[in-house]
Parts: C-alpha cells; structure tokens; sequence
C-alpha cells in the first residue's frame, strides 16, 4: 500500500540528508546564530532517526520516543548556552561572523 | 444597457442571482444522479469528513465569536467607563461590531514600501491560524468536541504558543522600531509566560492522569466542589495570570502598549491585515477562557446536577400530517394572540404596529420555549450552554480588568513570571505529587 | 524590497540615515544626543503619538527598552502670543493669553490681569478679588481631576479619565453659566471681572459643593490604592528639592519633593491672606508624590471654595477705569499659582495703550526640562510615567 | 522687608547699580551693568543675606535701541522677589554669559530668549532654536520683526517682509517700528 | 465507498504522498536555511523545517515527541534564535560574504557525508530486525515507562543539564557591569 511511507529507508535517507545539509551549514557559514541554526538541523535528523528506528522496530517502540525527548531537552540547553554565548560575545567584540572572533590573535 | 444605472448593490444581484440559479440547479441535478454515492462516501470516511467538518466550522465559528467579543468589550467598557458605547446600529449597536468588521475589509490593505512583502504578508494569517487552530480542541460539550484526541492539552500549548513567531514576524518585517519593540516584547512575554502556564496544569495531569480535554472535563464531573479550582487554587490562579499575558490583555498588553510603543507589531499593518490581528486577539481571549473554563471549572459540567428525567418528549412522527398543520397554524395564532392585547391596549397603535410587534413577542416566546425544551431534553445543548456561561464569565473578567487595570511595566512583567509564578507552579507540582504519593491516588 | 542585511552586495549605511539624513548638530549638547554608541537607536514618539498630551515631539535614545536620553521637541504649537500681544491693546492682550494653558485658562487671564493691575495701579474691588479666587479655585478642580484621569489614561488605565470628567464637565459647566464659554472664559478684566456671579451658577456650584468631596474621594478610590500604578509610580523619576530648586520647578512639583512653597502663601496676591488652607507637601519627589500633591490640594481648593463663599461681600465687581488704558511707562511682574506653579507675566509699558513687550512664563515649558534628566536610565514606559506626572500642557509649553 | 532689602543690595552693590533700587508693589528692581551681569547673580544667589535660590523667569526685550536680558528672582528664606535688568547689550550682535551655571533650569529659556531675540548666552550648552525650525533665519521678537498689519501700515515704501532672513547683524536701527529707549 | 488505498494514476499510497511532500518542504526549507542571505529568513525557514519534521513525527506515530517539537523548537527555541537574531543584527551585522573562505571544502564534506549515509543506508540488511511495515503507534505510556525506567539516569542528567544552562546562559548573558537603574521598579 504505501511504498515509501511504509519503510524504514526513506526515512533513514531523510534523515541523513537534513544531517549533512545541517553539517554544511555548521562547517561553511560565518554567522554564529546561523551555525547554531545549521546544528538544530542536525539535532533534528537524529531524532529523525531514532523516532524511525522505534516505530518500525517494535523492540525499541517506547526508546526511540525517549531518545528524541531527550535530545529535544539537550538541544534546548544548548540553544540556551550558545546563544547566550553569542550574545556574550556580541556585547564585546561587536559582531556575530565567528571567524572575527580571534581574541587570542591581539 | 441598463447596466450603468444599476446601483452597485443591483449590479451585485444581477451578477449574484443567476449564477446562485446555476449554481443551485446543477447541485440539485449532481446530488440527484450521485447522491447515494456521495452519502456512501462520506459514510466510508467519516473521520477525515469529520476532520474536515470540524476545521471549516472551527473557522466558520472563530469569526462571529470575535465579533461578539469585540461588541461585549465595546459595551461593557462603555458601561464602567458611565458611557453609552455603541447604540446606533442595530439594537443598543448590536451590530457595531460586523460593520467594524466590515470597515476593516473595505479599507485599503496598505504595503509600506520598504516592509519585507511575504513575511509582512504572512505574520497575520500565521498569528489567526494559530489561534483558530487551538479552538478543535476545546470540549464544548462531551459530544461537541472537534478533535478529542488524546494529546489536547499539549496541542493546545503546542498550537498557542505559535502564534508568538507570527508577531515577530510582524515586528520584524515592519521595518518600524515601534513594531520591533512590540515584537521583542511579545516574545519575551510569551516564552516566560509559557513556562508558568504549562507547568501549572502539570498538577491536574497528575490528578487525571491524561492530557486530554475531554476527559480533565470528565475528571470534574459531580457538584461544583469537583472543579479543580477547587482542588487546585494555586494552580488556577497562576493559569489565570498566564494565560491573562499569553493572550496579550490588559494588564500585560506589553505588545501593544499604545501609550508607549503606539500599536507595537500591528502598527504599520491596515484593512484587512490589521482585521487578522484583531480578529485573533479576540478569539485568543475566547479559546484562553474555553481553555479555563474546561480544565479549572468544569467545563459542561453543571455546577450541580439535578436529575429532571422529563418524559415529555412528544414524538414528533406521531403527528402524521398534523406536523405541517400546526407549523403552519401556530405562528399565525400566537402573533395574533400576542398583538390583540397590544391592539385594544391604546388607540395610538396601528394594526400593523400591532403585529409586528406580536410576531416578535411570538418569536422571542418560540425561541426561549424551543431553548428551554432542549435545555432540558438534550444533553448536548445543557452542556454547551453550561459551557458558554462560564466561557463568558471568564470573558467578562478579562473585560473587566481591561476596564479597571493599569498597564504592568515590562521588566515588573517579567519578574513576575520569573521570581514568583515559576515557583508558584513548582511549588503546586510539588504539593500535588506529594498529596497524590500520600493518598495513595 | 529592504535590502538584505546580510547580504554581501550592499554596503548598508546607519539605520538612522536610511531615509531621514541625521541632522547636524548645533550645540554641544545635541552632537552628544546625536551621537549613537553600539546598541542604541532613536525612537521617535510624536508630534502624534497618543501619550504626547499636545503636539509634543520626543526623541528618546534607548538601548533595547532603557532610555539612554532624550530630547522634546518643541514648536509644533507655536503661535507666538507674545507677539501679538505687543501688537493688541491692554484688553486685547488678556484674551490672547486664554488659550495657553486651556485646561485652566482662567490662571492665564489672571497672570496678565495681575501684571496690568499693577501696571495702571487699579484697585480691585473685594467682592471681584473673590469672585476671582473662587473661580480660580473651580478651575484648579477641573485641571487637577483631569491630571488623574491623565495619569491613570498614560499609564494604561482606560476608565479614570472618564470618572475625571464627571467632575471637571459639573465645573466647566458651571463656569459656562458663569462666563459663557466652557474652555477659553475670558472673564477677567483689568479692574475686576466680566459680570457678577449669576443664579445658575450658584445653584449649581451649591449643588456641586454638596457632593464634590464625596464624588471625588470615589474618583480617587478607582486608582489610588491600585498595586500596579503604585508600584509604577513609586520611586520613579526622583526630584530632589535642591535640584528642583536649581531647575526652577514651581508648583505641586515642587511641593511633591519638600519645598513649601506656594505663591498663595508666600506672596499673597487677591484675598488669599484673608483664607485658611493648608500647602500639602510630600517628600519622596516620586511621580507618586507628585500624583498625591495633586490630589490632596483639590480638597485645600474645595475648602477654600467654601470659605470664599461664606465671606464673599457685595459690592461692585469692576473697578471705574477710563476706556483707553494708557498706563505710565513701567514694569510690572504678574503672578498666581495656577495648578502647574507659576505663572507670570511680565509686562513692559512705554505710556502707549499696548504693551510694549508682554512676556509669558509658564510653568510646563520649565517642568518639561526635567522630562530628560528624571527618565535616563528608565524604560521606555517610565517616560510616559514621569512626563505624566509632570503634568506638562502643551499650549502653554509652546505659547 | 522691602525696604530692608533695597537697603541691603544698596549696600552691597553700591555703585554697581546703574540707578537706585526701584520698588513698587511687592517688586524690587535693580540694573547691573554687562559686565557686573554674572557677579551680582552670583552674589545674590550665593550670599546668606540674599539666598535668591530660585530663578522664576529670565527673557530677552528688545528696547528698539539696545537689548536687555531680565531676571526674576526669588529667594527662599525672606520670600523676597526681585527683578535684575542687565541692560546695554549691543543690538548687532546681543552676547551675554548664561545662567546656566546657577541655575540649570535657565537653559530653555536661554534657548528661548536666543530664538526669540537672537540673544547669545556664552556658556549655554544648548543654544539653539526652540520653537522655530532649525533653518528659520529671523527672530521674531525683535522690534524690526513685522507682523503683517505692521507691514501693511509700516510709513516705509511699499510692503516688508514679515520674515527677515538674516542674523541680528541685518538689522538696523532704521528697520525698528517702535522704540521705547526710556523703559 | 471508501477512498482507494492508492492514488489513482500516480500509485502512490495516501501516505506516501503526504510524506513525499513533508519532506520535500523539510529538505528545501532546510537549504533555505543553510544558503539564506538574510539571517531572520533563515531563521524563519527553520521554524518551518522543524514544523514539516513534526509533521513526519506525527506520521511515525510518536504525537508526542512532535508535540514536544512544536512546543520547545519553534515556541521556544526557534524564537529565542529569532530573539537573538533581532539583537545582534544591528547595523554594523555583516556587510561582508555570508559563507567562510572554506566552502568548497565544506560542501565536499557535505556531500561525501550524504553519499556515506546514504551507502550506509542501503547496504545494510534489516531483514528480521524491522518487523512492522507501517509506522507503529507510539502512546505514552511506552516512553514513560522507557524514561523512567532503563534511563532514568540519562533523565536526571538531562535536568541537571537544563538547570546549568540556565544558570550558565543567566550568567553568560548578565550585563558586565552592574547597573541596577530601574530594575524592577522595586
């Protein structure tokens, strides 16, 4: 009946995609707040992942659910920090591109 | 042609009436050769029709419910304020509110140049999808329901808490630093408003152990002393307060504090753009009283239940041709019946005066007879109605504190969230678990 | 379609020029107002924004919602008064000056008439010194009742300033059957006043009187004890009473920081001698202070008002003047304390039958300085709060 | 009391007075020259006899021959007022110190006396116009300034400008309707 | 008459459809984060790319973690970075190149990534593993009883977690100098 929706493949191959979308963001962009965006993406493609793997996988039906709630709470924490850090940041060195950020240089 | 000297409303009708004919005939034919397939369709279908049903009316409804809103603030703050409000169109300006509406569509939908056009375009549709979408939840009655489904209360946070990104969009794309400021502000209110609000109802998650509405209402049923207003005061008024500053009132209307930052994130917004806006602050102020009505006091539930069991149930089909008789014969009699003592009453009253206003009495009479019946007949409109009382209650307080409150300074705002209500509903979470752990649930 | 920020092909200049060049500062103060450190930008509040009372023009420098400074711009009311009462003959010059301050026009007959008076040395019949003092205190009523409903209205409160009216359309009202007009009376003349009291008036003010400290206790209730305008009023915008001093403030502003003084009592002009009433003074020079002032000296005028009208005499109420005033070459400083502070005129004769130079002193366009240093470091709500409290009028500022 | 004080400035300013102290009413009244402007305010509002604390006016009034600047003032312990004419500032280019310096609160009315009369008050952080636009040229309380019915009735051939662009360095003697060099 | 399982003319499933077009939104949304020239687009962007995701999320049965989604990624976090990105774009944001000298090598990575995933992806055999073949339903008495009982721990740790970026990020985002002008209005 449904082809695509019904395996654990595309799935899978979504997520891998969002993953390096996410890590070419975070790898080629100099905007702090756009890097962190790009690790959301990322976030993301795992708890794609691991809510894919626990709906087809009736061993790990309630783990995968955990996982992602868990993440989503790790991401949370980690947007909180790293955007308070840029905002840190900002207030000193008066820009958000990362590679202006080269205290140790001066 | 006679075309140019038709008025425009003539224009309107002449365009309007014959393609209403088509229109109407062509249904008629199509339901005729396929009704039976249509009706076996739908019979096969019946939770994506029912999905689609419930969306379209939800939407259907969230206009009106506005606009009485607005007619109800209107009014009740022109009564605390010693003034009259609206009283020329329509009875005591009932109507007021649908020409506002009106006005609103007629006026010129303004783009300033230099806003950003597909997300200043956007921000109202997201900011009225956002509160209309939250109202297929709300348990009118227990068979009132749109979508009952299990995760209520988490959509509910979920689905309201989106419409906070339509504002800063709005205050974004204005390219106005009023919008911007009004756009900051309403995100700061919403993100810190939203931890109170969520983790207060956690006590009551605890005590029913669901997330659905349908059954928090359920949870509540008996005397009023179930409510969990009653159970859970610190609870209720930490909701209160939040969701007082999640749909943006008085005293916590920071977005749109027009003695400070003019209209905040809607300045630069007009016509119908602007209507979106207003539309959706009004059905906020709805669906957040809905939203409290349902899980503090009761929802449908009558405060106390009183078993009538009435069996005057007249069955209709009993009637035979009777039926038609009288449907036809009983308004003839009782307007007659009402205006003859209006008629003898004074000799300054035409007959015609007379009448009219016979018809009306029999129309109001008809009208508290038939709610009456169903009243105590049918559950369902019971339930609605104790439902919309408290609703409306709820929506007269925000009313009333719009009369009679001042403007809460920002940063008092958010220490207010921060320092007191965060450890008010951890306290109560606390307490909850604590007392539940003890009376072994 | 806004350029993009951060989009690599356009150079994007300052925000603040994007459509308005900045202006070039003047003054050493206005390049320091001008110049904008990280994080700060200028928002503009006015000539039309709803809680500018008048056309006043504010720039606010803030950072996030803290103000950093601020600068009122004013001119947008400007009628030059002054000059054309240079232009008008003695009569002519007191109703130019009734539209300055409209909502208590009569303090602004009065400052002129005192000065005139002087000017020509008229005495001015006792039975017109009270009704003067009577109406002067009706119309400190009115502007006083709409001060709270003003406050309660910046703040964010809908419903006081149409409980304010109540009382301050009774008292127009009344002085409507008085003098024939509700907002400019034009009743003073030099010499005396312009017609005894009539019927209506006193029947009127009888039965205002009979319910004005009630009615007014009640107005009060509505805001006073209120936590949320306590708590925005409180501790905010302090005035010191030497800097108060130093800026010149008069008036409840300057009584809501300590200093007693009161030209009522401290230069008696008209009866005031003759009267018993109290200066309420409060010394936390808060905007709550200065709210409380107000409020406490609508009971002193309600008291005064009742003596005034036990003591009132008959008499005539205009002095016997000649029809052209051609006072001697002079100078004269007219004075009352209105509801603001001080008014003053300061008039100039050179022996002709108009005033040779006429200057008008208001106590807003004083009070108005103090917006900027009372709101810095602030948030942007406070600004409404003090500017409020000051109770500036912007007919009067701009003249 | 008033005559206590006209005693006391006598006293203490002696032949710095231009003429005698000048009482009527409740108002005293003294002239200082230019140049004593800044020391006999400093004087009355620092000296224990004096302790005029509070300025309640200070305006520019342009006699048709000369300018004048002239202070109000009050004091806080004998509730005394009284009124200092700086008289003699020149009409071309009107300069005087700024009271700024005592009183802060002078500082709009400076600005006022400067849009008004064009009248420079050195010290004066923030000397510019008030109520006229920044590039509005004239001053309108001088006496050379017309209102339009002055200019319709002006003896001078045909009709004046109400506004003159300029700076008080325009203005000549010629141009003023009426002077009063008396007062 | 029901509708046909599969769509007529396409042979596709219902499902298949809906989860095509979620994840093409979330793929372009996703590029649209990535290459965006304006950050507050971006950012918009990404509020949509997780919105399609929980849409996937609700197509996998786990209501939950989608409601969670919604309600801490795009009512919290996704505004917080919205926040942060009306703070610190101010005029002197960039007026440079949006994308670091190493792009090229980043996209290489990237793709060499995908291409590894996707390798991955079809050269293992599930087999016996994958049982279900549609999505299971996931209630939420099954995660509760995963995160309460076999990772309790990682749960505990979480909140510590969150408890020390809050106090971290208050830190981190405490005015250098203290000015205490009109805070609070105490």
């Amino acid at each position: 009946m449904s082809q695509i929706a019904g395996n654990l493949e595309p799935y899978l191959v979504l997520s891998g995609m969002l993953f390096a979308i996410g890590s070419f963001g975070f790898l080629a962009r100099r905007n702090a707040i756009t890097m962190l965006m790009s690790i959301e993406l990322m976030l993301n493609a795992v708890n794609l992942a691991a809510l894919a793997f626990g709906a087809f996988i009736p061993s790990l039906a309630g783990e995968g659910a955990a996982f992602a709630l868990l993440i989503i709470a790790v991401a949370a924490a980690e947007a909180t920090v790293g955007l308070a850090i840029v905002i840190a940041i900002f207030r000193n060195r008066k820009t958000p591109l990362v590679d202006e950020y080269d205290t140790m240089r001066q | 042609m006679a075309w140019n000297r038709l008025t425009p409303a003539g224009r309107v009708l002449a365009v309007l009436l014959p393609v209403l004919a088509i229109g109407g005939a062509l249904t008629t034919a199509l339901l005729v050769a396929f009704g039976g397939a249509i009706a076996a369709t739908i019979g096969a279908n019946l939770p994506i029709v029912r999905f689609l049903v419930a969306s379209v009316v939800t939407f259907l409804i969230s206009v009106p419910v506005a606009f009485l809103l607005i007619y109800m603030e209107m009014k009740i703050i022109a009564l605390m304020n010693l003034r009259i409000g609206p009283d020329r169109i329509g009875p005591a300006g009932a109507v007021m509110s649908v020409v506002h509406g009106l006005k609103v569509l007629m006026k010129e939908d303004y783009t300033p140049p230099s806003v950003d056009v597909p997300v200043f375009t956007l921000a109202p549709v997201v900011v009225y999808l956002a509160s209309f979408m939250t109202l297929l939840v709300i348990p009118f009655a227990p068979e009132l329901t749109s979508m009952g489904f299990e995760l209520g209360l988490l959509y509910f946070f979920a689905i309201g808490g989106l419409s906070v990104v339509g504002l800063m969009m709005a205050g974004w794309s204005s390219f106005n630093k009023y919008s911007l400021l009004g756009g900051i502000r309403a995100a700061a209110q919403a993100i810190s408003y939203e931890i109170p609000l969520t983790l207060s109802v956690v006590g009551i998650v605890i005590l029913t152990g669901t997330l659905s509405l349908p059954k928090i209402v359920a949870a509540q049923d008996g005397s009023f002393l179930d409510w969990f207003i009653f159970r859970q005061p610190l609870a209720a008024i930490i909701f209160f307060i939040a969701i007082t500053a999640e749909a943006n009132r008085t005293p916590f209307d920071n977005a749109e504090a027009d003695q400070e930052i003019v209209a905040g994130f809607a300045t630069e917004y007009s016509g119908m753009r602007f209507g979106f806006f207003f539309f959706a602050e009004y059905v906020n102020v709805f669906i957040v009283s809905a939203l409290f009505s349902a899980v503090f006091l009761g929802g449908s539930n009558p405060p106390i239940h009183i078993d009538l069991n009435p069996q005057i149930l007249i069955d209709l089909s009993a009637l035979g041709i009777g039926l038609p008789l009288i449907a036809g014969i009983a308004p003839v009699l009782g307007t007659l019946l009402f205006a003859a003592p209006i008629w003898f009453a004074s000799s300054r009253i035409k007959g015609w005066q007379a009448l009219v206003a016979g018809f009306l009495i029999f129309g109001g009479v008809s009208t508290a007879a038939v709610g009456i019946w169903a009243f105590v007949m049918l559950p369902p409109v019971a339930s609605l109605i104790w439902f919309l009382i408290k609703t409306f209650a709820l929506v007269f307080t925000f009313v009333w504190m719009r009369g009679t409150l001042p403007r809460a300074r920002i940063d008092q705002l958010m220490g207010f969230a921060w320092k007191w209500l965060l450890p008010a509903s951890l306290l109560n979470i606390f307490a909850t678990a604590f007392a539940v752990l003890i009376a072994g649930r | 379609m806004r350029p993009s920020l951060d989009d690599p092909r356009v150079a994007i200049p300052a925000e603040s020029t994007w459509y308005e060049p900045a202006p070039t500062p003047q003054t050493e103060r206005q390049a320091e107002f001008l110049s904008l450190r990280e994080g700060e930008m200028f928002v503009n509040m006015g000539p039309q924004h709803p809680s500018t009372h008048g056309v006043l023009r504010v720039i606010i420098k803030v950072n996030g919602e803290k103000v950093v400074d601020l600068d009122p711009v004013l001119g947008y009311l400007h009628r030059g008064v002054e000059k054309l009462c240079e232009n008008a003959d003695y009569h002519q010059a007191i109703c130019y000056t009734d539209p300055l301050e409209y909502v208590s026009s009569l303090f602004c007959e009065a400052a002129p008439v005192a000065a005139f008076e002087k000017l020509m040395d008229v005495d001015v019949p006792r039975r017109a010194q009270y009704i003067r003092v009577l109406t002067m205190e009706l119309n400190r009523i009115a502007s006083h009742t709409l001060f709270q409903g003003w406050m309660a209205l910046d703040l964010g409160g809908i419903t006081p300033i149409l409980w304010a009216f109540i009382e301050r359309d009774e008292i127009v009202d009344m002085l409507a059957a008085l003098t024939g007009q509700k907002l400019l009376y034009n009743y003073y003349r030099i010499g005396g006043v312009n017609g005894d009291l009539n019927h209506e008036f006193m029947s009127r003010l009888g039965t205002w009187m009979s319910r004005a400290a009630a009615q007014i206790d009640s107005n009060l209730a509505l805001i006073n004890e209120n936590e949320i305008f306590v708590r925005r009023t409180r501790g905010l915008g302090v005035l010191d009473a030497k800097t108060a001093l130093k800026m010149g403030v008069t008036g409840p502003n300057l009584r809501a920081s300590g200093v007693p003084f009161d030209l009522r009592r401290d230069r008696p002009y008209l009866v005031y001698p003759e009267l018993e009433f109290d200066v309420p003074t409060r010394d936390e020079g808060d905007s709550l202070a200065r709210y409380l002032v107000r409020m406490d000296e609508i009971k002193q005028s309600i008291r005064i008002i009742d003596q005034v009208l036990h003591e009132m005499p008959d008499g005539p109420v205009m002095a016997k003047l000649p029809r052209l005033l051609r006072p001697r070459p002079g100078r004269a400083f007219g004075a009352v304390e209105g509801p603001r502070g001080v008014y003053g005129t300061y008039a100039i004769s050179d022996g002709t039958d108009q005033p040779f130079r006429m200057r008008i002193h208001d106590p807003s366009f004083v009070h108005l300085q103090l917006v900027g240093p009372l709101t810095k470091g602030n948030l942007i709500a406070d600004t409404m709060a003090v500017m409020a409290s000051l109770d500036p009028v912007m007919g009067g500022v701009d003249k | 009391m008033d005559r206590r004080l006209a005693a006391l400035l006598q006293e203490k300013f002696g032949e710095r007075l231009l003429t005698p102290v000048r009482q009527r009413y409740d108002e005293s009244e003294i002239r200082v020259a230019l140049k004593d402007a800044t020391d006999t305010l400093r004087t009355l509002h620092d000296d224990p006899a004096f302790r005029f604390e509070m300025l309640i006016d200070l305006c520019g009034v342009d006699t048709g021959e000369e300018m004048q600047v002239v202070y109000h003032l009050s004091s806080s312990t004998s509730g005394d007022w009284l009124r200092v004419i700086v008289p003699g500032l020149d009409r071309v280019a009107p300069r005087i110190a700024s009271a700024t310096f005592m009183w802060p609160g002078a500082e709009w009315m400076e600005r006022e006396a400067y849009d008004m009369f064009g009248i420079i008050f050195e010290g004066n952080r923030d000397l510019r116009r008030i109520y006229m636009p920044d590039d509005y040229r004239s001053f309108p309380l001088r006496k050379d300034f017309y209102l339009a019915d002055d200019a319709s009735r002006s003896p001078a051939a045909g009709v004046r400008n109400m506004e003159r662009a300029g700076t008080p360095a325009d203005a000549t003697a010629a141009t003023v309707l009426r002077k009063s060099p008396g007062v | 008459m029901p509708l046909p399982d599969v769509i007529p003319f396409i042979g596709l499933g219902w499902s298949d459809v809906l989860f095509l077009i979620l994840s093409g939104v979330v793929l372009a949304a996703a590029f649209a984060v990535v290459f965006g020239r304006d950050i507050i687009k971006s950012g918009l962007f990404l509020i949509l790319t997780l919105g399609a995701l929980a849409g996937i999320y609700v197509m996998l049965g786990a209501a939950i973690v989608a409601g969670a989604q919604v309600l801490i990624y795009i009512g919290a976090i996704s505004v917080l970075i919205l926040f942060a990105i009306m703070l610190t774009q101010s005029k002197v944001a960039p007026v440079k190149l949006a994308f670091q000298t190493q792009v090229a090598p980043a996209a290489l990575a990237s793709v060499l990534l995908a291409v590894l995933f996707g390798l991955a992806f079809g050269s293992t055999d599930w087999g016996s593993t994958v049982f279900a073949d549609t999505p299971t339903a996931t209630g939420t008495a099954p995660v509760a009883a995963a995160l309460f009982g076999p990772y309790l721990l990682a749960f505990e740790i979480a909140s510590v977690l969150i408890l020390s970026a809050v106090i971290g990020g208050l830190y981190l985002a405490m005015e250098p100098k203290a000015d205490e002008v009109g805070e609070e209005g105490q």
